[in-house]
């Protein structure tokens, strides 16, 4: 199914849509066509959000963001386009609900295993535990029922929708990650409509030959795009590298308002879908930035 | 000059002695949280001066031993060089779980912002929801800060609004506000924030009070100096030790650690601190 | 490190031993030699106490197992020597606390998190949840701060010292291991003192091959002991097949008490480490258990 | 005899009978929690005869849609043949994550002895403590029988003392107390045991009482004979249907399954009965 195809038909205004990758394969193709589709009132949870957020919110698409870090392109900067809406109200003004890293991921387990909350030895005495006090996922504390001690508890999320993009899925829709999976597994697995957006389509018996690799199986997968360099400017395992160069130029290329829409129109609604940004990327970059091949982690399956 | 004092270097930043100060706070023997930005710069320097051995753990739940061959500077955490040249792979829940179990010997945070408790704040100028300056938001900070058994926090700019007596917001909490308040907040007795590092100087905290102190100069670095950049009336050793400057051997690793930051797009200008 | 020289540092009388592996690596090796060194007063831990619990306890060195089963050799029938125990005090009365498969899991993650206690939807309104009221590890009921819900929680186990058996580790005890899993990487993480056995011992760039397969770091483990078929009679992926004619056998051969001293003395007491019990079960055996290899999994780890 | 009769078996035991009975209740779409001993032999049958996109979920976190080939029965959950012939293979801990998120359709368990609420004993006969025969222990049932949505339960022999009205002790939670009991305990209300199959017939649950009932007879069992054999009070339903003898294609797939399962040292025989 197309990309398009698929957010047409699963991802709707106000939903909660929870995005994968954890600085490898992150889901930019998906972002990018929730913003050519003008989606409104989306909320966004990411572990962290960084620069696909800051698009998410210079587009307008999202007025409510849940994660732990808007970061710019390559560094601990604040993002622009979160500056712009969080200082001036520009486009909108949006709710920053800050979670700590691994709070947010404690929170996605939660949602994976199907439980109300879960504890962590963390931020309790932070802002982060105070604020923001109106929108929902709000950490508390219980007492443990065997120490006595209080602990603090982070909800389940659950999200309406999420999209991952991985390095290889079948066409049912068990789907493989490997190297740097960071909340993926967790947080897709806790959303109740998925897509999977994939490097390649690989018949079911390459997934059999290691179904540790595999982060969601088939019975719960709504779509599955075929989408190669779906993750770019992050990189892909095995595929490509991080495209350091152009995450770096963003901060600049977005720093004022007009450069951010030249921006957004150069590379999000100017261009179809994937292959349309993959022309203006051009295929010096792609060769630049794909991945030497370094083959292994066999081991004896016998029996 | 003598022999001794020729393997020193003469001239260096300040941004430099923080990076060498921060670098000789690491053990061969210690589990270090290698947290992004300038901890990965003093990690990649301890590697190669006095801890080859160290046993590093990334938020991404990576641990590694070794650096990659040939030495490349991580772009950050999520950087796929780690994956191949890693012991272990694992999600973020595998990192935490190392911070929660106890495991972390020390970690290194840089930051925006840090308080005379060894509060951080890494989130926002002004109010939460009206701010003046919305900064980019912590991440992992807040667990490594709560749950590293020694955490070193660097400070790029020795500023007083680098280092207020009070901060906006906590994103990652040192002694709160002070005294047993970490303690009574549920953080694990044996943690907290062991020194401050600053291109000026290093700050230690008071075992009861929990306030930073005035521990150790950098060279050519004065009391005065110090207390008049500090955002609160800083308390200083009754004997404040003299840090020695930069071996010529850490300058040439800071210099070449350095350069592969850069070549891997790190900001080495800190320009955004700027927007304070 | 020998096995011998592993237990006689690192497990002491009195202490709460956890076993890894479930139905596959199962720690029979390290067992055993805890049943030779004549250990006194263990409590035992593992997700299914199966025939080696049923060991320990004829055997007289745990009075108190942390198991959801112990079932015999190969199906779901009770243990002979559980049964002996429980039914008539011999050698000693033991006392049984009965966990269920996932609840175990989950009081394992929670010391793998280092967190004192983990929801689980389950086990209210059951025995397992009344009882045994003694015996500490039992769970509890708190109400939900998020959703108001009474929730049933479990206690983090964190074992004393800790055993796994694993395909592979390196000198320092990076340990690897692949194919059926169950609780070994969150048990063996929850442990204070850590034994690694390992089928092969391998230079650390094995390790870096495939890091995910790493399921324990070095930094924590206190013995490396290479122990070749340390499993049997359960299998090991990629080395050796569960030995089933030896498992239904051991229901028949350990019914009544003299046959039952007779299999300890042929199988433990009467050997002096693995290889002695290796030399028992024979070439010809061996031979037929080893896994036919099925080399597979690799993936392209470049960047 | 007509062509249609004709295609049903005659002779059978009651054993295979309870097999292709319980068999018959997965659909193809059915996501399955494929737990060991007799419903590992009822799901294989399904997936041979009505059932070939099945997806099964077993105990150590795997995933199945295909049958290992060639066909061979795993000896447990366990086994490493599972392995290389699995879509997913995780912890216990992503298996329980299946059930927790209410994902399972459907599962089947075999047991002991079940009481007229549903619920199963497993754990031991007389009291806890000083028991008069000690059981084996439930594993992953109780969690099984808790969480999935349509739960089927296999009892090999129907004789009071294996179906009784009160059990010694609960292992894995049926309608517990009756009415709304398991609700207020905290399960998910689209949940619970909805058949009883046994060698002679199937049972179901009254949707308000949760007590199991004579829903259908298995050929040339009575009513009276279901009645005689069940420890308590048995009701009736208005109209008890009648169950089809087994198919020849069913009984030959059942037997070839059971062939399989004696291969892999499964206790056919189930001897250990005759403790209880």
């Amino acid at each position: 199914m197309p990309m398009k195809e698929a957010i047409e038909k699963l991802v709707h205004d106000d939903e909660l849509v929870f995005f994968g990758g954890f600085g490898n394969g992150m889901t930019f193709s998906a972002a990018h066509e929730i913003i050519r589709q003008n989606k409104r009132n989306l909320k966004v949870t990411k572990c962290g959000g960084g620069i696909m957020f800051d698009q998410l919110i210079g587009a307008g698409v999202t007025n409510h963001i849940v994660t732990s870090h808007c970061w710019n392109g390559t560094g601990p900067q604040p993002a622009y386009n979160l500056r712009r809406s969080m200082e001036e109200g520009i486009p909108q003004k949006i709710i920053y609900n800050e979670q700590s890293l691994f709070m947010i991921n404690m929170s996605f387990f939660a949602g994976y295993m199907g439980i109300p909350f879960v504890p962590i030895r963390s931020v309790v005495g932070t802002g982060i535990y105070d604020h923001p006090k109106e929108v929902g996922l709000k950490a508390a504390r219980v007492k443990c029922p065997f120490t006595g001690e209080e602990i603090c508890v982070v909800p389940a999320i659950n999200p309406d929708v999420g999209v991952i993009q991985v390095q290889r899925a079948d066409s049912e829709g068990n789907a493989q990650m490997w190297g740097l999976i960071g909340d993926t597994k967790y947080g897709i697995n806790a959303c109740k409509k998925i897509i999977v957006a994939t490097e390649e389509i690989v018949d079911k018996k390459v997934i059999m030959e290691s179904p540790e690799r595999t982060i969601i199986g088939a019975h719960k997968v709504d779509a599955v795009v075929h989408e190669p360099w779906g993750a770019h400017p992050s990189s892909m395992q095995g595929f490509y590298y991080t495209d350091l160069e152009y995450r770096f130029k963003y901060a600049k290329e977005t720093k004022i308002i007009e450069d951010w829409e030249n921006w957004l129109e150069k590379w999000v609604t100017g261009v179809e879908n994937r292959q349309g940004y993959l022309k203006v990327l051009g295929d010096k970059k792609i060769n630049k930035l794909k991945a030497k091949p370094i083959i292994q982690g066999a081991v004896n399956y016998g029996y | 000059m003598g022999i001794e004092e020729e393997k020193y270097c003469t001239e260096y930043t300040g941004f430099e002695m923080m990076l060498v100060s921060a670098c000789r706070q690491i053990k061969n023997d210690d589990i270090v949280f290698n947290a992004f930005h300038w901890p990965f710069l003093a990690v990649h320097m301890a590697k190669l001066l006095h801890c080859p051995d160290l046993f590093a753990v990334l938020e991404v739940g990576q641990f590694q031993d070794e650096l990659p061959r040939p030495i490349k500077m991580p772009y950050s955490i999520s950087d796929p060089v780690l994956v191949p040249n890693s012991l272990f792979v694992g999600d973020s829940i595998d990192a935490l779980s190392i911070l929660q179990r106890g495991e972390i010997t020390i970690a290194l945070l840089s930051t925006s912002m840090v308080d005379k408790y060894g509060n951080c704040n890494t989130t926002v100028v002004g109010p939460y929801e009206e701010p003046i300056y919305r900064l980019p938001g912590g991440g992992g900070a807040t667990e490594i800060a709560g749950m590293a058994k020694r955490l070193i926090w660097l400070i790029d700019d020795h500023i007083k609004r680098r280092l207020p007596e009070k901060l906006d917001f906590i994103t990652d909490p040192g002694y709160l506000e002070g005294f047993n308040s970490r303690i009574k907040a549920g953080y694990p007795p044996d943690t907290g924030p062991e020194v401050i590092v600053t291109p000026f100087c290093i700050m230690k905290f008071d075992p009861e009070s929990k306030e930073a102190y005035l521990d150790a100069l950098h060279p050519n670095i004065s009391i005065e100096q110090v207390k008049e950049n500090t955002g609160w009336e800083l308390k200083i050793a009754k004997e404040v030790k003299q840090i020695d400057p930069p071996t010529l051997k850490e300058i040439e690793v800071c210099r070449q650690t350095m350069r592969d930051a850069i070549d891997q797009y790190f900001i080495l200008k800190p320009e955004w601190t700027t927007y304070l």
